[in-house]
Formats: C-alpha cells, structure tokens, sequence
C-alpha cells in the first residue's frame, strides 16, 4: 500500500511497466463487465491484499483526461464516455424510406389538380385521407401549403414544390404527361369513358382568384397543428 | 461409425451420411478409415513419408479381417478403403508391366502417404486453432457497450414511375367503377344516442321524435339511416329508464320524453316502458 | 500531424493534457462500441485531417501494456482484455459450445483451405461427413456459404467469416496458427505434388474465378446462417 502510494507520488505515467498490476486487473475486470461493480464485488474478485479503494482512485485519475474516465455510480464504478465527448456518440445517417402508397397517391393527386384542398384530394382518391399523409408529404418537402381557398372554411390549398420537380427530374409541371400520354405509355386505360381529362397543372406561385394568401399562423406547423386538421375550421 | 465411443460428440456433430445404416462397429473412435490408418502409420513409428503403405495395408486389411471374423458390420467406407488397399497391395506387390496408363502404384501409394500427411497437419492446425485465445473465453470485449444513438434523418424516395402510375390508377378505378356503391353515410347508434341525449336533457314534456329526427337529416337520402338509428337508441334509452315514450297507433308518430320519477309516479300506466303501445 | 508525431517523440505519458485530442475521441470510440470498427468509420466520425492509422497505432502502444489492449481482428479495431488476464475472467467467461472432433476438423480445413466444398472437405478428412457437422458451423456464425463451385454439381463453397477472425481474435487469415508451415509442405494443395503456385486461404468475399454467386434458395437450408450472419458477397 506504502508503496504504491509512493510510486503514484513520483509519476503515475512515466513507467508503464512499473504500473502495478492490479490497476490492470481492475481495467480488465471493469471493462469486461455488463454492470457497474461495487468495491466489495472487485475486492472479491482481485488477489487478496489489494487496496481496492486506492487503486480504483489512481484509475480514476489516471483516466480522468481521457476519452473514457472512470465514474463511480450509485455507489458502483463503471468505464464511462467522457461526457464532454457526448457528441460523438451520435450517428446521424440518412436512411432512405420509401413513400407509403398512400403517400404518393396524394402526391400525385396534388401534382396534377393543384391547387387542391384536402377535401378535393379525397374525391378523388375516392378514399378518406389519414391525419398523417399530409404530414409526411410536408416532410418530403415535395409539397407546400400554399394559400386558402375562398371558400366555406376557408381550407387550405396545396400545391408541390420546386424540390418536387428536381426530386423527380421534371425541368417543370408540364413535363408531367397529360391524358393522351399516360393512355400511350400505358398506364392509363383507353376504354376510359368520354369526358374523362387529365387537368393540366400549373405550380404557378401566384394565387389564383379563389386563393387568399395564408396567415402567419398557418406555416407554423412545426410539430404544432398539421395543417389538415386546421382545414377542419 | 464411431459416434459413440466420441465423448465430445454430439447428435448433431456424428459424422455420418444419412445414407448409411446405423453404426456397426466400434472402431475405437476413429474418424474414419482414413483416421484409422494415420493411428496404424503412426505405430509404425517413422516419418509419414517413408511410411511402408505395404505394411500398412496388411495391417489395416488384417483389422477388417478382425473386425469380419466377429461379424461386426462395418461402415461402407471402411470396406472401400480396404477393397482400394488390396488393390493398390496387389499392384505394388506384382508390378503388372500391361497395367493401364496413368498412375503407377508408387504414385497410388505416395497419394495416400500424401493424404495421411495432410490429415495429420490439419489436425494440428485445427489444435492450434481452438488453443487460440477465444472471444469471452479468454479475452473479453466491453461488457457494457454504450449505444451510439443513431439520429436518423430520412431520405425520402418515389420514381417518377410510382408517382404516374398512382395517378394512372386512382383515376382509372373511380372513371371505370361503373358499379359504385357510394359509401353511405350511417349513424351510429352511439352517435344518434349522444345526439338524442343531448336534446331529451332539455325537453321533459312529450315530444315527437320525428321533429328531432329531422333536425339532423341534413339530405333525404340519409333520413333512413337516421330514422333507424336513433330509433335503436331510444329503446336503449327506454330499457335504461332514461327515456319514456309513445305511440298513439301503429305508424302514428312516435312521442318520447325525458324520464323523471315524478312524472313517472305521476303518469302511472300512460306509456309503457320499452313499447310502441297505448 | 507532423506535430502529433514529434510529441509522440518527446514522451507519450508525462503530459496527458498534451495528448492529442484525437486519441480521446479514438478511445471514447472503440471504448463505446462492442463490435471492432474499422479505419474508415472511425476516420468519418473522428475531425477531418487526423491520421487514424498513425493514432491508433499510438494508442495501441499506449494500451499495451495495460489490462485492456487495442487489438486488430478482421482488419478492425477493437478494445479487449488482455489475454494473459484469462484467470481474471472467469467470472465473465461463458462456455463456448463444446465442437465434436468432427466440427473442429472440418473447421480447421475451411479455415486453411477456403474456399472449400464439402467433397473437398470430406477428402482431406478421408470421410463423409453428415450435414449436422456443417450446420453446427454454421450456426456458430464462424462459417457461410460463399458460391458454387464451376464443376459439375455445382457445389456450395464454404468460407470463414469476420465473426471467425473476430473470435480468435485473427487480424487475417494470414495469422491463422501453423499456416505458414501448411504452405510451406505443399499440404495446401490439393493436387500431387506441390504445384508451382502455393495456394493461401482466401475469406475475400469476392468470389473466384472458378466460383459462382450464390441463388437465393441456397442460403434456406435448415439451421443455416440468418441472412445479416451472411456476410455481403
């Protein structure tokens, strides 16, 4: 004990190999283990005769400048992060995910009858809408809140983005194919009865006659009310 | 073939083909013919590679012989390696001057001295191997990691292709639905039940459900629906004492009142609870 | 750089506030995580222009002799207990699955001899093997099927995998125990006598000329690998 008082008062760091050996025993011990361990736990565990408390404070301030420092918690000491170190043990990624269908069956409601109120997309999907696809669609920043309809209500209308157009490599809307198109390529049916049309859409920014411009309260929709749900008034 | 005299062989590790009958004979633990001749080459006490695979060829037929004569079955293998050494033994002891092209006997042999070599040295790897210091067995990692918290930011991602063929579709179903059940709007009975409350809770004299009914019957279509619903409900509302109600004749108009004791005690015998009656 | 070298040149230890900060972030790093990290992700979350090859290999001399050392398996790094500290643990040490001979063997000829099929396996053993033998493998995540062999039958080919190194604590195949003497015999090639060129065992997982890539039925047999064992190939 004496001595190895004495060794730390001459320099903890210079010689390695004069380190004693249950300064390692406890490392290993603390390190290994899934749950922090209390003095008496290490006592039993080390050769008999160590001085648990005085080697785990040598730990202590051996690894106190390092990126990892020994802490005692609820009574029990365990390797920890130093915690000015916080920042690096988060990972932030990118992981892509892919619209629900749901999702980009909206989408595609908006980009081609936008500008359209929520209760004009669900005509018509034909389907009632979930309180989050709009959500989700506001996140992919694809599409935009973009005025008020003049109407009972006064809903929301929305309209896509530029980012919308970039995301799915259209130099602009009326790249979007338009009926005698999507029935060329395929996609649509033509059997389609007479009367049937495919709007032509425009992301024009200026409001048209029935839009009123929105109010400040109306793009605050952090995680404050969507905007669907303010449509409701 | 060997799996039980193996004391560390479990079910799963036998080495045996499926194929094969169930074990015959107790070959001392050996993991197969080829086994048995390394522990044969090995009493010869030499250098694998000056081994006399004559000598070991007796030997390992005289032990097929041993095994035979006490009619113990034997694994197929063990009868291949021995029907291969009598011939490879017939040809080193009678080098047959027409024998076929190819491989002499000298090379048969050193093939099989090759082989003994090779099992013997990947059993000495493989000791080797598992003498390593193992994961958690000797050595350890962080017994305690610490998660690193993965902020994930999502990347959002449609084609083109998804996002026309939705349209394509949506459109297409509603254009081509020509048998379209329009989803009709029903009440619950909760929903005419809470409504009905609403308004019982401010009328207490007889009044006719008709007229409530009609308040909410914001299209015609929907006055069946309503009618229906509200009707369940009022029962309900009866059976539970809440609701008292009346009915002159059938298909007259339907009265109903909110119930109070004493009205209740007051007109005793008017309307009975829970019938159209009277 | 050059100025994190000289002061590894004046003394590592007599100055833990000049240690270069990057070590701290390295341990804090290696210390957090269970599973060994390799160079390039510690290079990505660690400050643009530090030379991680040069810090970890500081930090591994700094560790050294400690009860905890920074070790490479499968070309990653990671922290472990010293091994010479096994007496230490037992408290911590779980019994590994006991392999039958049979296992080991067969173990030990995918190891020096990958990539190997069964027949091949089967041929250095002078026996048949039964398919519980490789499923056991297996399952103890240390083997995977890498490909099929060009040749008739096309059969699997069998492989080590990182968990392997990372359990024997192997920085590569190269260190495999006794490999260099196989070599050396000529007992690595299958063919009489000792060709010209010595063949090594290769986990590389890009297939070889004479492998063919996986189908996607090969990996449902029975026990074998969970698709995230496999590693990619």
């Amino acid at each position: 004990m004496a001595r190895a008082a004495e060794r730390r008062l001459i320099a903890p760091d210079t010689e390695p190999e004069g380190r004693p050996e249950e300064l390692r025993l406890l490392e290993a011990l603390l390190f290994a283990s899934a749950e922090p361990l209390d003095e008496k736990t290490l006592a039993h565990r080390l050769p008999a005769g160590v001085d648990v408390a005085d080697a785990l404070k040598r730990l202590q301030v051996e690894y106190a400048t390092r990126g990892v420092n020994l802490v005692r918690v609820a009574g029990k000491w365990t390797f920890r992060t130093a915690s000015d170190l916080a920042w690096l043990m988060t990972h932030e990624a990118v992981q892509p995910r892919k619209l629900s269908r749901a999702g980009i069956e909206t989408l595609a409601v908006i980009a081609y009858h936008q500008p359209v109120t929520r209760m004009e997309i669900e005509e018509v999907r034909g389907v009632m809408m979930s309180r989050g696809t709009i959500d989700v669609l506001l996140e992919t920043g694809w599409i935009r809140p973009r005025g008020r309809r003049k109407a009972p209500g006064r809903p929301i209308t929305y309209g896509t983005t530029e980012t919308f157009l970039s995301h799915f490599g259209l130099e602009s809307l009326n790249d979007l194919p338009g009926l005698d198109e999507l029935k060329g390529s395929g996609l649509l049916d033509a059997r389609l009865p007479a009367g049937f049309t495919v709007p032509v859409p425009s992301d024009d920014p200026a409001l048209r006659d029935d839009e009123d411009p929105l109010e400040p309260g109306d793009l605050d929709f952090g995680l404050a009310p969507p905007p669907e749900r303010v449509e409701k008034g | 073939m060997s799996d039980n005299v193996l004391p560390f062989a479990d079910i799963t590790g036998i080495d045996r083909a499926t194929d094969e009958p169930a074990l015959m004979v107790d070959v001392e633990g050996f993991e197969g013919p080829l086994d048995l001749l390394l522990m044969l080459a090995r009493q010869q006490k030499v250098d694998l590679a000056k081994i006399s695979i004559l000598a070991l060829a007796d030997q390992f037929l005289a032990f097929i012989e041993a095994a035979r004569k006490l009619r113990l079955e034997l694994a197929a293998d063990y009868l291949v390696m021995a029907a291969w050494l009598a011939y490879l033994k017939s040809r080193l002891l009678l080098p047959d001057l027409n024998a076929p092209e190819g491989q002499s006997a000298e090379d048969l042999a050193t093939a099989l001295a090759y082989r003994l070599k090779r099992l013997e040295a990947f059993r000495e790897v493989a000791g080797k191997l598992l003498a390593l210091p193992q994961l958690s067995r000797e050595i350890f990692h962080r017994g305690n990691p610490e998660a690193i918290a993965e902020i994930k930011h999502p990347l959002w991602t449609a084609t083109l292709y998804d996002l026309l063929s939705a349209y394509a579709l949506q459109r297409q179903k509603k254009a081509l639905g020509n048998v379209r059940v329009p989803q009709r709007t029903v009440w619950s009975l909760a929903e005419a039940r809470a409504a009905l409350e609403k308004l019982i809770g401010a009328a207490v004299d007889w009044t006719c459900l008709d007229e409530y009914l009609i308040a909410y019957v914001v299209e015609p279509a929907h006055a069946a629906t309503v009618m229906a619903s509200s009707f369940a409900a009022t029962l309900e509302m009866v059976r539970e004492g809440v609701l008292d109600m009346h009915q002159h004749t059938a298909f007259a108009p339907i009265y109903v009142r909110k119930h109070t004791d004493s009205v209740a005690a007051k007109s005793k015998g008017a309307p009975a609870p829970g019938a159209k009656n009277d």
